[in-house]
């Protein structure tokens, strides 16, 4: 079988329909995926143990267990007790669900690291614990979060073509629909490659400067 | 030249792409395949001096290229003899037969009887299997891309229809009866055959190149056909030998 | 009603399948893992352009791309592989090229201070990256490489789609001969999450026992 | 002034101070030295209630600290207690701890203005008198990162100093600067010494330092007082074998008493 | 011998070293001081080879160190070349950098048996010998994590000497420590220089301990030699203004001279 330049020319508008999906799912996704880290990471660190515990346990399940499965249980169980959502719904929720267990960590490890010196001469100024968050504690902690957050939006967006198994019409499914109805594989397949690696090159490059901006804080 | 049937022999066993799809083909809770499909093939395989087949599940739409890619070696999955898929790989005559079939809900409340009715209804969806021959005659008949819901298996069809997802759900008859008795949902109703819609035949699908081998197997078919122990295989799934036997690939490949 | 005890077999025969590409997709990723992180701290530019094309090319595309590469295209320059091996190596050389840049961190995270007193014992650059920088950078890298295991047998699951009959694609045997969604996709959740579990443990006891020393309590 | 009685602390079964009774007098300027491990950062820090107390009162201006009094009876003290608590106390730290995301004015001004709504312009003018006391006040718009240690401690202390506290408490606020460095920061603290009548609490290990610097010195090991007494008593003339042994060794290093 | 012929030294724009020029004798004990950032512990490194030269030579014991004769021709040096003169010389750090994943005895036997192939049995035997001299036989299987400052900067120096170098070069090598460990390591280092005929550099801002330790002391500024002489003129009777000025502010700083 040959690669057909013809061909590729052919099946572009609808790749590029695909790619639209695609970013679309992996925007809503990384929100989702930002707000939900957020509520896990304040959940984990409540003194009310119950509600810590069990937000732990249920972020560790959701860590430990594949998307695509996630997704068939969203899409298809949920259902069962009367939750019916659409594809792309189901695939932005279980996007950010999924991810949002790794942005906690990100939350976690970002407030862990600004120094307990920070605490403490916050404390000896007197500050509340409201002003200690706002005025030290965040402003240091954000920074060196940012290009970790990056990473896992440009994970996210490589792990949408498993929307394609709940009828999400992304850039994967394009693909795959295109080669069912002409029979051709390389064409299709290699141009999805192709998108993802030139999207993620580009935010490749972008995680760099992000990385350069807020990677350190000077001390 | 014979020299993939050799290969075969040497290597003991065949390899069939099916699709998991009742009564075409199945897998049971055993892991063991059956179903028409394969079953046929088993036997023409035997009779040929290949002592078993192995068999992978494989999506609709990967198979045509599995098949081109060497991955296995013949397709007995319900696939649909079309003039495109003529021109893709070499089938067999004729094996199995079987009209178009919609799954809606009781009562059949947007009224379909054929593709072109999904077509007209501005809001209606219906699903099919992805790379499968009703997605191609739901766009045949005008019904949008984005009106047609790629549906990864039959299962998840039934289930989005009954979750309201989706408002039609075609495959086979064969495959819809067997998946509304399986589903034992009394909100179901099936419309069999989608008017419009061509009864279709399946072949063994070969790479192209392994004609030979092709030929071989029409041989041992048209043996089997003649006398009865076609029929004996495929009967008892539902299927009609008879629909098989009055119709040639030559004429299904030629079909507009 | 239906006979479960026959579909739970099937499920275990899958559950063996993920375990078995876990482990020798593991073994792939940790070979490409320190070839290519080597690779990239080497002295020779060569080397280092070489890793560096390796590791952007495997986390740039997806790991849907590369399944479908290795299953559907590598037939048509001549390498057919099973399906088996096609999982492995996608899994592998893509989760391979994530520990890389783990591997390279861990050795860069080694302080100057410790090159330095190799110069100064006049151990030559193999000497001291076998006896003392490797040694100490595996400890660093172990908590991050269990990770990666994890995401490895999460990533498992995609391989159902090349129809290797692993965890997530007996399941979805299982549901279409049951018609039943729910009992078979939380088995193998449940299933997903001790493997998860398993792994975590593992990595954390080897941890602890080459951690044992390093942080002594003061005699 | 400051009333400590009979304090207990641990650190997980670790036991650094048990019963430990002290008193500061208004206005005194106190040296706490003793070997490393002994107890003598933790008493501050519990002073600024960095850590909390097992057992044991402390008394701050005849004020309950970790207590309050309701209704005749004396309860844990909460938050909103601690924090009426510590405006009377501020702290300079070994390793400065300043705000890196804040330039030398607003490190200085961000307490008073969030803690005492001191506005903006009163609360620029204090800082720039503290930081001319300190000698920084051409630094006012530098970030930390561009000082120099010596520079970053003596902006601490005047960040410690723009609250106003009536007593400080300096953790070796020279330890981990370069010694050339040392001399500065020493100079300002001389000069904070002998001006003003706050409460000084010092930790250090340099003994010619807390010589100059205190009315009284205190010497500590494994959570007690072996010895205490004017700076000449004790350095010329310890009385206890464990203080003579100790500043034996620190002599034999190098230090000058 | 160790001659330093007009080398330099900087980093991106800035000069530390510039045509400095020096000798060391054999079995001469000598000790740099100078203000921070005068360039000591660069001299070190590059004598070490941790650090490159932009200009000049050095030689040691008549061979050059950075630089090979081939043909006649005088190249730039190959890893072989400067492999062979690190057998000259050993270094003793700030920091001690042991190998915090070996216990003490394989810290001091690793080198000998990879560099030199020295077999285990005898590697140990020598080993011990050294860690006797520095008072650490008995934690010979502790590892590093378990040892106080003293105790781990005394097996840095075993694991120097374990591969019997010509030259040790010590920089700052108390200056990491509490000041009550301060002295036991010190006391290692003057039997040293006591008892072998090793050249010493020794880098150190305490000024006593270079008194006692050296022959020779150099006084360092901006990456040049201000002054040199014995250690009683040095100390006791500086020439120039610098060397005065800088004296006079470590011994304000509580240091004894
Ligand atoms: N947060 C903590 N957890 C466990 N142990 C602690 C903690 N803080 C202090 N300690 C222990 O308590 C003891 C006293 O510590 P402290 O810091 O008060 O000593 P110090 O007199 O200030 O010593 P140094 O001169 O070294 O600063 C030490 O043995 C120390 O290891
Ligand atoms: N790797 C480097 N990159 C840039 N500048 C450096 C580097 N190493 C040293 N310097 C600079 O070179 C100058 C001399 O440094 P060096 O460490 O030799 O001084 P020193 O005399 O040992 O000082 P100290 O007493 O503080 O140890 C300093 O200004 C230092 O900042
Ligand atoms: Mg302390
Ligand atoms: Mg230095």
């Amino acid at each position: 079988m040959e690669w057909d330049w013809n061909f590729v020319w052919e099946i572009m508008p609808t790749l590029i329909q695909g790619v639209k999906i695609t970013i679309l799912a992996t925007l809503l996704g990384s929100v989702l995926a930002a707000i939900v880290g957020l509520g896990i990471a304040l959940a984990r660190r409540s003194p009310n143990k119950a509600l810590s515990r069990t937000v732990g346990w249920a972020a560790e399940f959701i860590r430990g267990t594949p998307l695509l499965v996630q997704l068939y249980f969203i899409f298809y169980v949920l259902p069962d007790i009367g939750i019916l959502l659409p594809p792309l719904v189901a695939g932005v929720i279980g996007l950010g669900l999924h991810y949002g267990t790794y942005t906690a960590e990100v939350y976690r490890a970002g407030i862990d690291n600004v120094p307990r010196g920070q605490w403490e001469a916050a404390k000896a100024c007197n500050l509340s614990a409201s002003q200690t968050w706002t005025h030290i504690i965040v402003p240091q902690a954000i920074p060196p979060m940012i290009p970790a957050l990056a990473n896992y939006f440009i994970a996210m967006f490589k792990e949408t073509p498993l929307l394609s198994a709940i009828t999400v019409l992304e850039l994967m499914n394009q693909a795959k629909s295109v080669a069912n109805t002409y029979y051709r594989y390389i064409e299709p397949i290699t141009l999805v490659g192709a998108f993802f690696l030139v999207i993620s090159l580009f935010s490749v490059v972008l995680l760099r400067w992000l990385e350069r901006r807020y990677g350190k804080i000077e001390r | 030249d014979d020299s993939k049937l050799e290969q075969l022999k040497a290597q003991g066993f065949a390899r069939l792409a099916i699709a998991n799809e009742p009564p075409y083909t199945a897998v049971a809770a055993d892991g063991k395949v059956s179903g028409a499909a394969p079953d046929v093939a088993r036997e023409i395989f035997k009779r040929l001096g290949v002592a078993d087949v192995a068999a992978s599940i494989s999506e609709y739409g990967a198979m045509i290229p599995g098949l081109q890619a060497g991955r296995f070696d013949v397709v007995t999955a319900g696939l649909f003899m079309k003039p495109e898929r003529c021109a893709a790989v070499a089938y067999s005559e004729p094996v199995l037969c079987d009209a178009e079939a919609m799954l809606v809900k009781k009562g059949n409340p947007k009224g379909f009887k054929s593709y072109e009715d999904v077509a007209k209804d501005t809001t209606a969806t219906i699903g099919a299997p992805g790379g499968g021959t009703e997605e191609k005659l739901a766009l045949n008949a005008g019904v949008p891309r984005d009106r047609v819901i790629v549906v990864p298996d039959g299962q998840s069809g039934v289930k989005m229809l009954q979750d309201g997802r989706i408002d039609a759900y075609s495959l086979p008859v064969l495959s819809i009866n067997d998946l509304v008795k399986k589903a034992n949902d009394p909100n179901l109703e099936v419309i069999a055959p989608v008017q419009g819609a061509p009864v279709y035949c399946d072949g063994a699908a070969f790479k192209k190149g392994d004609e030979a081998l092709r030929d071989a197997f029409d041989v041992e078919l048209a043996k089997m056909k003649k006398s009865g122990e076609f029929a004996k295989i495929i009967e008892p799934y539902g299927f009609s030998a008879a629909a098989a036997m009055s119709t040639s690939r030559d004429k299904l490949c030629a079909a507009k | 009603m239906t006979q479960w005890s026959g579909y739970f077999g099937l499920i275990l025969q899958g559950a063996l399948v993920t375990i078995e590409l876990t482990l020798m997709g593991s073994v792939l990723a940790l070979i490409m893992a320190f070839l290519a992180g080597m690779g990239r701290v080497s002295r020779f530019f060569a080397l280092r352009w070489l890793a560096t094309a390796y590791i952007e090319f495997f986390r740039g595309t997806s790991i849907f791309v590369q399944l479908f590469w290795a299953y559907f295209v590598l037939p048509f320059i001549g390498i057919s592989l099973t399906p088996l091996q096609a999982g492995v190596l996608a899994l592998g050389l893509n989760v391979g090229a994530y520990a890389a840049e783990v591997v390279r961190g861990a050795i860069q995270s080694i302080g100057r201070e410790q090159y330095e007193a190799c110069t100064a014992l006049n151990l030559g650059r193999w000497q001291g990256m076998r006896h003392i920088i490797l040694p100490q950078a595996l400890l660093v890298m172990l908590p991050t490489f269990g990770n990666n295991a994890i995401e490895l047998l999460k990533a498992t699951a995609v391989v159902s789609l090349i129809s290797l009959t692993d965890l997530t694609f007996q399941a979805q045997v299982v549901r279409a001969q049951t018609g039943n969604t729910l009992v078979p996709f939380t088995t193998i959740l449940i299933i997903y999450f001790i493997l998860a579990l398993l792994i975590s443990w593992g990595v954390r006891s080897l941890e602890r026992r080459m951690a044992r020393g390093l942080d002594g309590v003061r005699a | 002034m400051i009333k400590i009685d009979s304090i207990s602390k641990s650190f997980g079964s670790f036991k650094v101070l048990d019963g430990l009774s002290m008193q500061v007098m208004p206005g005194e300027k106190l040296a706490l030295i003793g070997p490393s491990g002994s107890g003598k950062t933790t008493i501050l820090r519990i002073l600024m209630t960095l850590e909390r107390i097992d057992g044991g009162h402390i008394q701050i201006d005849g004020e309950q600290l970790y207590h309050m009094e309701r209704n005749g009876q004396l309860l844990p003290a909460d938050e909103r207690h601690l924090t009426r608590m510590r405006q009377k106390i501020g702290m300079v730290f070994q390793l400065f701890n300043l705000f890196p995301h804040k330039c030398v004015m607003d490190n200085v001004t961000l307490a008073p203005m969030l803690t005492k709504g001191t506005p903006r312009a009163a609360a620029e003018r204090r800082a720039m008198e503290l930081l001319e006391m300190v000698g920084m006040a051409d630094k006012a718009k530098n970030m930390p990162a561009q000082l120099s240690g010596g520079q970053k401690q003596r902006v601490a202390i005047a960040r410690a100093l723009a609250l106003s506290p009536k007593i400080m408490l300096f953790d070796e606020v020279t330890s981990a600067l370069d010694p050339e460095l040392v001399e500065e920061v020493m100079n300002v603290m001389r000069k904070l010494a002998a001006e003003t009548d706050m409460t000084m609490l010092l930790v250090t290990h340099e003994m010619g330092f807390a010589h100059d610097f205190a009315d009284r010195v205190l010497f500590f090991d494994r959570g007690r007082i072996v010895e205490e007494g004017k700076p000449d008593e004790i350095f010329r003339n310890p009385k206890q074998e464990r203080t003579q042994g100790f500043l034996k060794k620190i002599i034999a290093a190098g230090h000058r008493v």
